[in-house]
């Protein structure tokens, strides 16, 4: 789960990082007065999950109150990449004299997670990464946390200056504490400046929270925009399903993520375009082919569906019986592609007959086929 | 011949009362798997499909001589259930159970790191060796007996295919479900050298997916070190950067992990990679076709897993 | 450092351990008050820092006003093996059931803490490890804490009801992590009791802080108590010494512990008593030489003191002139034998010269002479 | 000869910029020990007593080939100073700083468990091969070169018996104080074993005190694969329960760890036990008469450190 600008520095200053002051508006009235109280020049900042917000015009720089409404105004609104922006982040402008790059992923390869900092700050860590790669020191994390020395050592990696690195290596050590207490996945420092009175102070920060860790993160999971979603999405993530829109005009409904996936690519591979990954996972649950069918039949993009089934864990018969219960509920005009194989794959075609419905075996028959009632339907 | 797992298999089920451990451990003992204790903590004495239950796995152990173990315990209960596990001196561990934190794994995979045991999993379907031994979910009647290896990161797309395999007549030494998480107890190129080792398989199927680097690291290996033949297939072609696909581990970050990326590794390496999945098949039975098999046979007589069975091997291709 | 009872319960209640409620009186009224809030029958309990309570008579169970009265006007003011009772823990009386053991300490030998569990609660665990070593079950402490399964087969190993054992499983855990953020050296519930109806309580607690990690810990640092300790130990630690008071006539200065142990043993070898371990560090602080003589000349049964250091780090000569400020700053009524050796030796001679004091060079000389004019002084 | 410390020994002190870490390199320069680096974060560049300085170890490993480090950093600070040397691949941490929390040597402990690198210490005077290096803080007038190995809990304690033999006339190969912490990284076993091997020792004094089973495991070590003569002394007799003495580790708990346990063991083993300080000498000097020696000598050259080595070791006695 992505958390916004405002809430991972809230979680940052708790941590004892150093963050700018800072308040959320989602009216301009409210924005004024916040930057009243900070005095001018103050940033506004929207407060949207995706990167590059100030190229895409959401982070501008204000010196009084009539700029400021004006931008306030325009930001709250505005729509990034698809994305609304419904709250800005008021804080003072920082006098930076250098910008720098701390942050901590998981390191898959190594089985733990992995500080890098880089003095090239303020640009994306992959740009970076590809272009001037020496320009980032990497730093094995294990279960010691961040000793001091290689604190220190960061430190030194970033800043000539003693008396900033003292300030930094205390902030890496507790980002790295933070990343672990929190469940992160990700938790990013970018910029991380250096101001011309000697201050280090996290200008932008980035936390993203494991999914699966956020039960035993009740203040966490709470900080969910349920806003900055797609409502299928939320939809699915209800219903306990797994769904990620697309822009395709074939909607998928398919058991198993790796199966999901290769069949969106099969889709593709005949000349079709996939509306969707769907995954109703490995339970046969009625409900769940219900839910996804009222998902997809809420795309308007979708033309045509294709169930692609294999029967283990996941009863045929009873994804037949979802399908039949979503057909009698819902309002489906666009036409549906069977696929079914496995466990109780003839009971299943048994109940889709008695409705005079086919399903077909071969799954490249099924997507041949249901791309070409897609573009019938167009 | 097999790998992991076979006739010498003897499985304890942790999690044996609860709605999966029960139903799975039904299907075990269907397939002929030597189900030989359950473990439910404030349930030993009782029984599961007349499979005695225990308190621990220290003492499911040292009743039955378990020497494989099946998680299916909930998520949020299942570091522990490794531990226990590994702790208990069980060999091989495979954890079903999905949605475990990513720092619950990463502690189980420091500790776990110079110590003995290897687990599978988590978030893995298991594994079978057609004809003698399934743990895990996989359903039975899909797999037969033969010479493939099947290792792949899924669960139901793995049953696409073996069971494509199956039609095709070709059969499997084993098939194994690493998992989907980022971080799983083995990896391909744990599997590679294990079916590398194995002289009942003779050409390997490798179906991985977007994310994580895991797949560059089996390219890397099978030019070095594996001289039986290998097709590859990766789902995720199409899927879009930055969102998780149902797998905690599949998910395309920061441009790295694309399937892309991942099928080119493999292409370098000179490693057939199928286009979808039922081209599989076809490209196994070729690599297996008794002019290569031949060929395949003087190469690993000459110098196994060495220089020049590595060039040889190239000018296979 | 060791805390009293009512500590050790309250970072245990704080750890999520059940405890009993409990209130601290200094005086019988307010004993009086805290039992009526309880109701009868409390107990009585001596706050201070001895095992064995019980059997000195520390602890009484009262029914009534009158009874606790008595019982808590006589506790109070009482003396236990040297230490008197200023304060008593009233608590409710417990309808025990059955009693258990559970303790951490630090095993030396694996480098590691050790969690032990016994069935025989309320007893000396060294009693019995001696006497029934079977009934102890014990459990390596790796840095993974307590992992679940092992807390729930040491629940097993204490209570057969299943019930009860889901509440011991937690409480292990819970002590175990107490144990190891508060830097504890010893964590003990010692009994452990399961009420009449199924509740389990942690009866009485004892807890010893590594005084070497007091530093982070201002607040267990805090909750020292000076009542509870020897004026001169008090005065010791103050001053950087490290002291402890026996009850023989020759007092010892020495540098170094080993040393220090290994004179009061020599002492003991030719005849005499030590009347303390002291030992001044490896710095040649004079002051340091002059604190040792004055907590040495403040206790009374010493009869004559032995200065013995081997000049390595310690100047033989700072010893000399704090010995000579400590004459002429106290009032020093008991013959001092010295023995000196190593850096500096020969300065230091001089010095004591001047003053008519000589240095022997010989360790066993210098202990039969100290022990010679102890004889003399008694 | 020698142990541990030698003329080949290169050593970076961290924390040089100190008040103790200046005098003792002083001090260690003085005795002709090889340091060739200082480590202070914040001070690189500087030097002190013409060492140069720099910012981490690695950097003065990676700049003078430092192969020892010598900890004078506060109690505090340790724990992070250990783990620095450790991680540089430094194979030899003396750590000289007193007073670090129980929990942080665990901490260490731990992690340094299956990794490479001997720790001598926390709390400890460091190590001294007479005649060619002194690491700690250690008198190096006391001793002289020979032949008798000493291994101590103690300091001062350690410098008394090592004059005393050097007064007796007896040298010694290498004197050690493994430090009176309740956790060391350096136990008398260890040292026991690596005199064992050392050609240059003939004999071994070692001096133990009261806290702790590290006796009883010696003269457990020693009964089985020590063949060289031991002579021991224990400091604590007159030590109360309870109370520690000085050394965090010098406490007797629970009854366990007193001294006339410890000296019973050693008896047991059959090893003469000096009852004060000034009796090690004589014990040593008669291990060492020529007679005896003629033996020890049959009895390496015949099987070292076997069962038969071990018997005719007691025959001896």
């Amino acid at each position: 789960m992505n958390l916004h600008e405002y809430q991972s520095k809230g979680l940052f200053r708790a941590a004892g990082i150093p963050v700018p002051p800072g308040e959320v508006a989602s009216r301009v009235e409210d924005a004024l007065q916040a930057a009243e109280r900070f005095g001018y020049p103050v940033v506004v900042k929207a407060q949207v999950l995706i990167g590059g917000r100030g190229k895409a015009g959401g982070i501008k720089v204000v010196r009084g109150g009539e700029d400021l409404s004006r931008e306030a105004g325009r930001i709250l609104g505005m729509e990034l990449r698809g994305l609304k922006v419904s709250r800005v982040l008021i804080t003072p402008s920082a006098d930076i004299a250098r910008e720098y790059y701390a942050g901590i992923v998981l390191d898959r390869r190594n089985e733990a997670p992995l500080l890098m900092v880089s003095p090239a700050g303020g640009i994306d860590i992959e740009e970076v990464a590809r272009a001037t790669p020496e320009k980032i020191l990497r730093i094995p994390i294990d279960a010691r946390g961040l000793p001091t020395y290689r604190a220190r050592a960061a430190a030194r990696f970033l800043d000539k200056d003693p008396a900033v690195q003292k300030r930094i290596a205390p902030i890496l050590i507790r980002l790295v504490h933070a990343y672990h207490v929190q469940d992160a996945t990700l938790a990013e420092i970018n910029p991380l400046v250096v101001t011309k009175t000697g201050e280090v102070l996290a200008l932008d920060a980035k936390i993203v929270i494991d999914d699966s860790a956020l039960d035993r993160h009740p203040d966490l999971a709470a900080m969910r925009d349920l806003s900055a979603e797609d409502p299928g999405e939320i939809e699915a993530r209800a219903r306990g399903l797994s769904y990620v829109k697309l822009d395709g005009t074939i909607g998928c409904v398919v058991n198993g993520a790796g199966l999901a996936m290769a069949t969106m690519d099969l889709i593709q591979f005949h000349g079709g375009k996939p509306a969707n990954f769907l995954d109703i996972g490995g339970s046969s649950n009625p409900d769940k082919v219900e839910a996804a069918m009222h998902i997809l039949t809420g795309d308007s993009r979708v033309r045509a569906v294709l169930f692609n089934i294999f029967g283990g864990i996941t009863r045929c018969d009873d994804v037949a019986r979802g399908l039949l219960l979503a057909l009698d509920r819902l309002k489906v005009r666009i036409p549906i592609v069977i696929r079914l194989t496995g466990t109780n794959e003839r009971e299943a075609r048994e109940i889709l007959g008695e409705r005079g419905l086919i399903a077909l075996s071969d799954m490249d028959e099924a997507v041949r086929a249901v791309i070409a009632r897609a573009a019938e339907a167009a | 011949m097999s790998v992991l797992v076979g006739r010498g298999t003897k499985v304890v089920v942790q999690g044996i009362t609860g709605r999966d451990g029960s139903f799975h451990t039904r299907g075990m003992l269907d397939y002929g798997t030597k189900v030989v204790a359950g473990v439910t903590p404030g349930k030993g004495g009782e029984e599961v499909h007349s499979v005695p239950v225990f308190d621990s796995v220290e003492e499911a152990v040292a009743k039955t001589g378990a020497n494989c173990s099946v998680i299916y315990v909930p998520a949020a209960l299942a570091q522990d259930a490794i531990y226990e596990a590994v702790d208990s001196g069980i060999p091989l561990v495979v954890c079903i159970s999905e949605g475990i934190p990513v720092r619950d794994m990463v502690e189980v995979s420091a500790y776990m790191r110079g110590r003995g045991g290897r687990l599978v999993g988590p978030n893995c379907p298991g594994l079978i060796s057609p004809g003698s031994c399934k743990v895990g979910i996989m359903p039975g009647t899909i797999a037969k007996p033969g010479k493939v290896g099947v290792v792949s990161r899924s669960g139901t797309l793995t049953y696409e295919v073996v069971w494509q395999l199956t039609r095709a007549g070709l059969g499997q030494s084993t098939c194994i479900g690493i998992g989907g998480d980022p971080i799983v107890g083995t990896r391909f190129a744990d599997m590679l050298s294990l079916y590398e080792e194995d002289r009942g398989t003779e050409a390997i199927v490798l179906i991985g997916e977007i994310g994580g680097s895991d797949e560059e690291d089996a390219a890397t290996l099978i030019r070095r070190a594996i001289t039986k033949p290998v097709v590859a297939f990766i789902a995720g072609q199409t899927a879009p950067p930055g969102k998780r696909m149902g797998h905690a581990g599949a998910i395309v970050s920061g441009g790295s992990g694309t399937a892309q990326e991942k099928m080119a590794r493999f292409q370098e390496a000179g490693i057939p990679v199928a286009k979808t999945p039922s081209e599989i098949p076809g490209l196994i039975a070729a690599a297996l076709r008794p002019k290569r098999k031949s060929k395949l046979k003087l190469v690993r007589g000459k110098a196994k897993r060495s220089a020049p069975a590595k060039a040889s091997r190239r000018r296979r291709r």
